[in-house]
């Protein structure tokens, strides 16, 4: 095929912005048949030609170790950047629980929440936990193994917007918001809730713990 | 029709024998000059009508030269072909026919000799060139009735029906062979990609609102529940965080004055919630209390300090 | 950040290069914190500059479906496909006529585009269409079996290189069932012709006629 000189300037800008990795001259010099290979010192002159193009521009031709390239210019970054935002993750619900019930019950240890959980705390959520700065050890609890106490920190109460634990909605919101969205019919919640007042004592019916067995409800949240 | 067939090497044989097949649309080879001539003629209205044509229509069975098909060049050859319609457009575009002129008398011949040599050698694929040859079988005997206007009223001719698959198919054939031209990344094109500036790319943190959290722990006391007899109790929250400001307390420092841990500003009600923590702190065995002698300062010792 | 104009013309260059996908005009505006965020004529009047930046380059500006994007000038494809050892793959001419179909006539059911070629789909053209993510599932159609209706993806028109459904090349026309019918040289069938139009579904009658949606597309272009 062809060719004069712009269009060797052409080609490697084509092949050098088409490439995945960096190309050295050797295989620039090896996208053109032999009978129409350009010499090495063509090569170089067009890389130079294919730089000084990039000139004001929002790119630039570098050479790396395994060859050339081009770049986004550095000074960029601060918007190119952007192309990356991740979205926030989601926590897990364990994790959720795990902080709900540091939140409520603390100071509390990590047995204590597995007790309760039914199932083990994995030590990444404790570390996403302590690394978060919404819960601190507070102290060792005096059984064998000294485990630690977990509470809150002034840095959940703010993150919640909250002035002090005294604001953590009581459970009982929480069963309001559960009877509005839930086909739970509505006898067997009043029955259940009657054995819960009778079984417990008066200190205990703030909570108002559902004894309902449909605890998948909030699952749907 | 050379590009459905130049597909492969493997087709050589092959292409070279369609290569004269569809060379007969600009000089046709004597084989077919005769069987021109004879459709030019069946192409006629009034011969074609003439129920008695079904004669010229057998005088065409023998077959052209140009149809025939090395055996073992059968299964590219079937390859070639996209199934019943496109063979069929194949056989008609070869004899350079609008597919609206079609005599499927002819056409239906040697779509049958195809067949037959398809039935031979791969049985399952012929399946849907079968039904294909039933039908033209049917048009052309239709053809060759003369018939009743009534009888038919409830049916659709079954030639046009036959002109519109084949013209319907031949729309999307060329649109696959537009298709195929269309300019494609990969292969004609390629998007173009610079290494992104080195960037300190913060990780956002996940956002929980209060309202899951008190969910989430709604449904581990639901669990919990579930799991043990025993009911949850309620703690009054103040006491708790007092507990844990307590133990945050008694970390810094191994001892800590009783007194020290009132604060007056509290007043009356925080004073009683400091003194539930402690009380609490000693019954879940987390604090000593130690009074070297009565009246002295009393002093709160963490417990596993 | 400050940014003048010229700034705003190398930050759209090198965010589109520095993305692995095609940037739309929203997506380029959003690297710019609000306060600094340019209007979209602007970014459209970079945009134009950007492209006018390549001219006589190896490369160019491209709008496809699902934005813009820089890439490699056609008339270079000879040397720049040596890049790879592999050849592009080849699609079949099933495999392309499915395509088409679903291209044409989206949405649309397997068994409808084994209707018109007459020949049985194979699933692993299928298969291949998805997972190149060139077609996906849009719905069912309510008819005994509930089968998939398939329509075609922005992935499908990035990488044929088309901004949208209009630009594919258009529709043959056919001759409408008047036309055709009236070219049959047999009378004896002039009668059932009658009944064929009336007998038709809404589908085959938008076969005949020409004002198909698929020829007006078509026809936009």
């Amino acid at each position: 095929m062809a060719m004069g000189d712009h269009d060797l300037v052409e080609i490697l800008e084509g092949a050098l912005l088409a490439a995945d990795e960096p190309l050295t001259k050797k295989q620039l010099a090896q996208l053109f048949d032999e009978l129409d290979r350009p010499a090495a010192s063509d090569i170089t002159t067009a890389l130079e030609e294919v730089s000084s193009r990039c000139d004001g521009r929002g790119f630039e031709l570098a050479e790396v170790a395994s060859g050339f390239r081009f770049q986004v210019r550095q000074h960029l970054s601060p918007w190119v950047s952007k192309l990356w935002v991740e979205r926030p993750p989601r926590y897990s619900r364990a994790l959720l629980e795990t902080l709900s019930l540091i939140a409520y019950r603390q100071p509390i240890t990590r047995g204590e929440i597995e007790d309760i959980r039914g199932v083990a705390v994995s030590s990444n959520i404790m570390k996403s936990l302590l690394e978060r700065d919404w819960v601190k050890v507070v102290g060792h609890r005096d059984v064998p193994g000294k485990p630690a106490m977990y509470a809150t920190t002034r840095g959940f109460l703010d993150y919640f917007n909250l002035k002090s634990l005294d604001q953590l909605p009581p459970l009982a919101d929480v069963k309001d918001l559960e009877t509005m969205t839930s086909a739970l019919p509505l006898e067997e919640f009043h029955d259940s809730r009657d054995d819960e007042a009778g079984a417990e004592g008066p200190e205990t019916q703030g909570i108002a713990v559902s004894a309902t067995p449909e605890t998948e409800e909030a699952d749907s949240e | 029709m050379t590009e459905i067939i130049n597909k492969t090497d493997a087709e050589t044989e092959l292409a070279k024998n369609e290569h004269d097949g569809a060379s007969t649309d600009r000089s046709p080879p004597d084989s077919l000059r005769a069987s021109d001539a004879v459709e030019k003629r069946m192409g006629q209205p009034q011969q074609g009508e003439m129920p008695f044509a079904v004669v010229l229509g057998e005088a065409l069975t023998e077959l052209p030269k140009d149809l025939y098909i090395p055996p073992r060049a059968l299964e590219v050859f079937l390859e070639a072909f996209e199934g019943p319609l496109d063979l069929l457009l194949y056989l008609i575009r070869r004899q350079n026919l609008n597919i609206l002129d079609i005599d499927v008398a002819s056409i239906t011949e040697q779509y049958m000799q195809y067949v037959d040599l398809m039935d031979a050698m791969q049985f399952e694929l012929a399946a849907e060139y079968l039904l294909m040859a039933a039908m033209l079988a049917e048009i052309k005997s239709r053809m060759l009735l003369p018939r009743s206007t009534e009888v038919d009223d409830e049916e659709e001719d079954p030639r046009a029906m036959l002109v519109r698959r084949l013209q319907e198919y031949e729309r999307f054939k060329k649109a696959a062979e537009d298709m195929a031209a269309l300019p494609r990344v990969e292969r004609d094109t390629w998007v173009g990609s610079a290494e992104p500036p080195v960037s300190e790319r913060t990780k956002p943190l996940p956002d929980v609102n209060l309202q899951d959290l008190v969910i989430a722990f709604s449904e581990v006391l639901k669990r919990a529940d579930l799991y043990e007899s025993h009911q949850i109790k309620r703690e009054s929250l103040s006491t708790r965080e007092r507990m844990a400001d307590v133990l945050q307390a008694l970390q810094k420092q191994e001892f800590c004055s009783f007194d020290a841990l009132f604060k007056v500003e509290e007043g009356r009600l925080g004073v009683v919630v400091t003194f539930l923590a402690i009380l609490e702190l000693i019954k879940e065995s987390l604090v000593d209390i130690v009074q070297s002698e009565e009246f002295a300062p009393i002093h709160i010792k963490a417990r596993s300090e």
